[in-house]
């Protein structure tokens, strides 16, 4: 497929022209969510800059899921608000900000069970291009969503699967196939939750290769795991979360071996134990 | 004239919540609209009539009708409702209960016949004039009626093992499951409990309008529904609350307004304008809204 | 764990066996249902003489619809076992409408090109009469409804027949015995919001206005209705010394018993929506005691026709008839006075009907029919002594049973 | 001959009314128990066009789908705050009210209904039953034509994924809340040009002709057919169209068998005769060797 000034159209292969600035692609300034009298998130600070591999991390419960569904739209925070590239976005519905760029893949694969693998690219390719109302009623188009949908499966390695409905997958081809659609946004930032959980060894090694090789194509990534030995592998900064607050940030190798995060993960009158 | 009304009213609703309660405990498990609720509303009033005719005592026709409707409700959930019931796909149990509801009208048809049968039963209370407000026999039996069973539904929902297995699966099937609670037992219990007080309700109404034919479980079919949902589903006490309300606003509206709107479209223009407000429900149970 | 999942797999087939099943089952009905329609039409038709007829016999109003086709039957009964009309045989082709129009066009066409009737009888409401008529009035075959009393349905075209006499004639008359026989001050109104009801109130109205009798603005409910305490107390408040109910059966009981369990010292007047000993008297019980109806049954009436048809209907189908019943067999009554007179062909028929003078029916005595074919007929009035409908009075007055014709 | 006719159009105007509610319950998996409001709506707005303003069937047909398109849109609009049970309820509300409207309002002819509705005329030729029956089922193949299209257009693929994930659907940019509300006012918009076309064919309405129990006809077509198939909504429509007149020999139980075949297919094969995964549509696949997605 070709586009109007002849380059061939395909997913961007350089990194945005923007140089790597230091300014910060995610700003979540003080959110704090209230379910009720719980307190999800109280004050919660940090910024992701634009290329990094950021790991949130925390025990069961701290909140992690909590902060990505509120970065992704999900909720609305009851005080404080995140920023995208300089704009604010707690207020706007989730698919506003998916279309901003932000895309997202989910803890618990969500695929459409009785349609194709293709079929569910093309649902979120067509989102992207068929963006005004009316176009998506015309067939003419399909065929350029169904080119872009089939770059992204065999990006992932599933082009082989294209024709199965998603339903008969496995959780490792699933959870690539969120991940094609997540990157058909073409997104700048990249929301993962818990992308391994449940997989083989093996399918973690592919995991984590494959989100190297989607970063070096200027993607910047924001990867929700409570695994911390995944964390530790993937990520160039980690943000340590623990009963709704921000408690560490910093270097993986530093942030695992401070004491607080310890006393986080293993509790109070533990003696140094190495984390898993 | 206002006291007149207001008994009129709570009389209405105390009718209505009986319904609406006998569909809550079957929604409060299953999450399944049971049009065929209305159906033991009428399989009741057949039976109490049956009953009555032979012993001439209502107590009988009440048991016969009660015993009847359990044990109906029972089937309906083990050979019907429990392999139906989808909880990603609520139509397929929605269209189960409405082809359910047409046979059993039709059935109740073609056994009786479609003439109106009376149902004279002698009431317990006779015709109160307190101060130029009248309550006639049958609306303090029913008042009475439904006093009771809500105290009976309160104890058994709180005090009994299976009545606190109930609340428990209606919050949560799996986590009751996985507690070790029998959830068939209680499936059992929620419908056999559901269409018993239909039943009463149906028996009730036939006695008070010593009229039963076979459709007159139509307009409370639906009526129910409004009110079920206005009370928030799954939810006992938003379900009577629900149905005192629509008694007291047909009351006041038939009263007052002397109007024609039909009174099920009341009750559900009522229901629109609140969903609106509160989608879900009066009395929130839960997230059953967005 | 093993005879699980084979008897699983057993279920499995037997789900498949049961939908191939269901849909060979469906097949096969369509086919029978195809082949049933065109077998009647092999039969010879030498001998029998076919009568139309429709009614809700199953659905909402399964009650109304089977004691017409009940009545329709046995007179059809009663003229085929005293030999039928000189020598030919009579046959009613019945079809259950259950109260929905798109059924009664489809069943109008089919009477109409398939059956070859002569003439048709509708047992049912206004709602069906009304979409079958036209057809009717096309396919040049008179069509006598029992008792429906929309005004559209005479008006359709001259083919068609109205057999109880329309909601005004039957409105007037209730209020010129409201004025004469109840002398009533202060008339309330309580109606049900359907064309029966509407059509009667505007009747009772504009007589009451000639009367300079005083009504108070009705009060409407709708078909279903079962409480009724908060309006009656309403009523109750509003000071009226008579109430005009037309209704039906099912909500004028409750009417009535709410009338009394509020002590509500008021004259109830009914029409002949109220005048079925099933679906009214055993329900209203003692409460119906000095209810005055207008109505076209006068079952107190010494005429041999009367007693005949009420004794046959009652050892036959072991009830009372109703008014339903008793206009359903006049409307068929006048159709076979029609064959015998004139000839069964339909223009035949329609002429005899339209030309029938002073018939003594079980409806009372015919006068005849309009220039559009309303029936003008005396309104009979009947009031409840200890459960039972006797003779109150009988509207004569020209002025006051000629229907309009505008 | 006229017989068939009207047996045709009345059939076509019911499959009209089931393929309208494919695409909102069937296509969309909004559940919509009160279809036959719309169905009304178009009718009644058909026939007080007609009656009080002298318009044509013509433009009464757009007038009718304009009519119940915004009510549609309406309900669109309340169906994206509401859930599944809570949805279902309020459209059966909606038929509710709006029947009870028709039989309040004066304008609307009140309990005596709207009669003298004309019959089309074309070039001087007044409709009759061969006429209606040509006109209902070239419709029927309009919308037949439509549905598919819509299936095949990327339109359908979303709405499908709706129905079957939500959540999934809006995180991959999709404003599901727009793609909601198209869906009710397509819907709605046929169901009111089946009701212009029930107007003209039967001369009168009244609003009891658009009932709640003609609601739960048109939802039993779908859901028997097998909801998001067009074939078989259409094979739904037919079947449950005819069965009136076909079981007439068996006429005292009819409500009984309506009823029964309701629970047996629920019961056995919830998705239908022809829907996702029915028994019938494998059969077809193994045969075509094809995968029948959508179609």
């Amino acid at each position: 497929m070709v586009d109007k000034a002849g380059r061939p159209e395909q997913l961007p292969d350089s990194l945005p022209n923007e140089a790597t600035t230091t300014e910060a692609i995610l700003r979540v300034d003080h959110v704090t969510i209230h379910f009720g009298g719980l307190t999800a998130l109280s004050g919660v600070d940090f910024q992701v800059r634009r290329g990094e591999i950021c790991g949130l991390v925390g025990p069961n419960g701290a909140g992690k899921t909590t902060l990505f569904n509120v970065v992704c739209g999900v909720y609305r925070p009851s005080a404080g608000a995140v920023y995208f590239r300089g704009q604010a976005i707690s207020g706007l519905p989730v698919h506003r900000i998916a279309r901003q760029g932000i895309a997202r893949t989910f803890q618990v694969v969500k695929p459409i069970p009785h349609m194709t693998c293709l079929e569910n690219v093309m649902v979120a390719a067509g989102a992207h291009l068929l963006a005004r109302t009316w176009t998506p009623f015309t067939t003419r188009d399909k065929r350029r969503v169904e080119s872009r949908a089939l770059e992204a499966l065999d990006r992932l390695g599933l082009a082989g699967e294209a024709h199965l409905p998603a339903g008969q997958l496995n959780l490792g081809y699933l959870r690539r196939l969120e991940l094609a659609r997540a990157i058909l946004l073409n997104p700048s930032l990249l929301l993962l939750d818990e992308p391994v959980a449940g997989l083989g060894y093996d399918a973690v090694e592919e995991f984590i290769a494959l989100i190297r090789s989607l970063h070096r194509t200027g993607l910047t990534v924001l990867l929700v795991e409570h695994n911390t030995g995944v964390a530790e592998a993937l990520c160039n900064r980690l943000l340590v979360l623990d009963q709704g607050r921000l408690i560490a940030q910093g270097h993986p190798d530093q942030v695992l071996s401070d004491p607080v995060v310890i006393e986080a993960y293993l509790g109070k009158d533990d003696q140094h134990a190495p984390i898993p | 004239m206002f006291l007149q009304q207001l008994v009129n009213g709570i009389t209405i609703g105390s009718l209505y919540s009986l319904v609406a309660l006998g569909l809550t405990m079957v929604y409060g498990i299953m999450r399944v609209l049971d049009i065929a609720n209305a159906g033991a509303y009428v399989l009741g009033a057949y039976l109490g009539v049956w009953g009555y005719t032979h012993t001439h005592s209502l107590p009988v026709a009440l048991l016969a009708g009660v015993i009847g409707a359990a044990l109906v409700g029972y089937l309906f959930q083990r050979l019907i409702y429990t392999p139906v019931n989808r909880p990603d796909d609520p139509i397929v149990p929605l269209i189960a209960s409405i082809g359910l509801f047409i046979v059993m009208e039709d059935l109740f048809r073609l056994i009786a016949g479609p003439w109106t049968l009376t149902f004279p039963a002698r009431l317990p209370f006779q015709r109160l004039a307190l101060g130029g407000v009248i309550v006639t026999g049958s609306q303090l039996t029913i008042l009475a009626t439904a006093a009771v069973l809500f105290l009976l539904l309160w104890l058994v929902l709180n005090k009994t093992k299976i009545g606190l297995g109930w609340q428990a699966t209606a919050q949560d099937t799996e986590t009751s499951m996985a507690m070790g609670i029998n959830t068939r037992a209680v499936l059992a219990f929620a419908f056999g409990m559901g269409y018993a007080f239909s039943a009463i309700a149906g028996i009730l109404v036939a006695v008070h309008h010593n009229a039963v034919f076979p459709t007159m479980g139509d307009i409370p079919s639906y009526k129910m529904l409004a009110i079920v949902v206005l009370g928030g589903l799954g939810n006992p006490l938003g379900a009577i609350l629900a149905s005192m309300l629509i008694g007291l606003l047909e009351a006041f509206v038939g009263g007052y307004v002397g109007s024609s709107i039909p009174t099920d479209a009341l009750a559900f223009m009522a229901l629109i304008v609140i969903l609106l407000v509160r989608p879900q429900g009066l009395f929130t149970s839960g997230g059953a809204a967005k | 764990m093993l005879l699980k999942k084979r008897f699983k797999r057993g279920w499995q087939k037997v789900k498949k066996l049961v939908l191939v099943v269901a849909t060979l089952f469906v097949m096969a009905l369509l086919i029978t249902g195809c082949a049933s329609k065109g077998g009647n039409q092999a039969q010879t038709q030498a001998k029998t003489i076919k009568i139309g007829f429709f009614a809700p016999e199953t659905g909402s109003e399964a009650a109304d619809g089977t004691s017409a086709y009940n009545s329709a039957k046995l007179l059809i009964d009663q003229v085929n076992s005293s030999g039928g009309i000189n020598g030919a045989q009579l046959e009613l082709v019945n079809y259950d409408d259950q109260l929905d129009t798109k059924q009664a066009v489809s069943i109008a066409q089919k009477l109409t090109t398939k059956d070859g009737v002569v003439a048709v009888v509708s047992g049912s409401y206004s709602g069906p009469t009304r979409a079958a008529a036209p057809i009717f009035q096309q396919a040049k075959i008179p069509m006598i409804a029992g008792y429906a009393v929309h005004p559209d349905i005479p008006r359709t075209g001259d083919y068609i027949f109205q057999q109880s006499f329309s909601g005004v004639v039957e409105g007037a008359a209730a209020a010129q015995v409201a004025k004469d026989k109840l002398n009533a001050k202060n008339v309330a109104i309580l109606a049900i919001n359907n064309d029966f009801g509407k059509t009667l109130v505007q009747g009772f109205q504009q007589q009451a206005a000639k009367l300079g009798l005083k009504v108070q603005d009705p009060n409407w409910f709708n078909f279903g209705d079962t409480e009724f305490t908060p309006v009656l107390t309403k009523i109750k408040d509003s000071g009226a010394d008579v109430v005009f109910v037309p209704a039906y059966a099912a909500e004028g009981s409750q009417i009535i018993r709410r009338i009394h369990d509020l002590g509500l010292k008021i004259q109830p007047l009914g029409t002949e929506g109220l005048d079925s000993t099933t679906q009214f008297l055993e329900v209203a019980g003692q409460y119906a005691d000095g209810l005055v109806i207008v109505t076209n049954l006068n079952r107190d009436s010494d005429q041999q026709v009367v007693k005949d048809y009420v004794k046959a209907y009652k050892d036959k189908y072991g009830h009372d008839p109703d008014m339903v019943g008793a206009s359903t067999y006049d409307g068929l009554y006048v159709v076979i006075n029609a064959i015998k007179k004139n000839g069964a062909t339909p223009d035949q028929i329609r002429n005899g009907i339209a030309a029938t003078k002073n018939f003594q029916a079980v409806t009372g005595v015919i006068q005849g029919y309009d220039a559009i074919n309303q029936v003008i007929k005396p309104v009979q009035v009947q009031q409840v002594k200890n459960g039972v409908f006797k003779y109150f009075a009988e509207i004569t007055d020209p002025a006051i049973i000629t229907p309009p014709t505008k | 001959m006229n017989y068939w006719m009207v047996l045709l159009t009345t059939v076509g105007i019911w499959v009209l009314l089931a393929l309208s509610l494919n695409i909102i319950t069937g296509e969309t998996g909004q559940p919509n128990i009160g279809h036959a409001a719309f169905f009304g709506i178009g009718a009644y707005a058909a026939a007080v066009a007609g009656t009080r303003y002298g318009v044509s069937f013509w433009g009464a047909l757009v007038i009718a789908m304009l009519a119940s398109a915004a009510i549609g849109g309406l309900l669109g609009l309340v169906s994206i705050r509401l859930r599944n049970d809570f949805l279902a309820i309020t459209t059966i509300g909606l038929n509710f009210v709006v029947v009870a409207v028709f039989q309040t309002v004066p304008y609307f002819g009140g309990a005596m209904g709207i009669g003298g509705i004309k019959p089309p005329q074309l070039g001087g030729l007044s409709f009759g039953p061969l006429e209606f029956a040509i006109v209902s089922w070239v419709l029927v193949g309009l919308v037949v034509l439509l549905s598919y299209h819509l299936q095949r257009a990327w339109f359908g693929y979303a709405l499908r994924a709706i129905r079957d994930d939500e959540a999934a659907v809006e995180a991959m940019g999709i404003n599901v809340r727009r793609y909601k509300v198209l869906a009710f006012i397509i819907g709605a918009a046929l169901a009111g040009l089946a009701g212009c076309v029930y107007a003209h064919f039967m001369t009168f309405i009244s609003s009891t002709d658009f009932s709640f129990n003609v609601s739960v006809t048109i939802l039993s077509m779908v859901v028997l057919g097998g909801r998001g198939s067009v074939l078989g909504v259409l094979l739904g429509g037919v079947l449950l169209g005819i069965a009136p007149e076909v079981f007439r020999f068996i006429s005292n139980f009819r409500l009984l068998v309506f009823g029964g075949i309701l629970v047996l297919v629920m019961r056995f094969s919830p998705s239908g005769l022809l829907g996702q995964g029915s028994w019938l549509r494998e059969r077809f696949a193994r045969l075509r060797g094809a995968d029948l997605h959508g179609g």
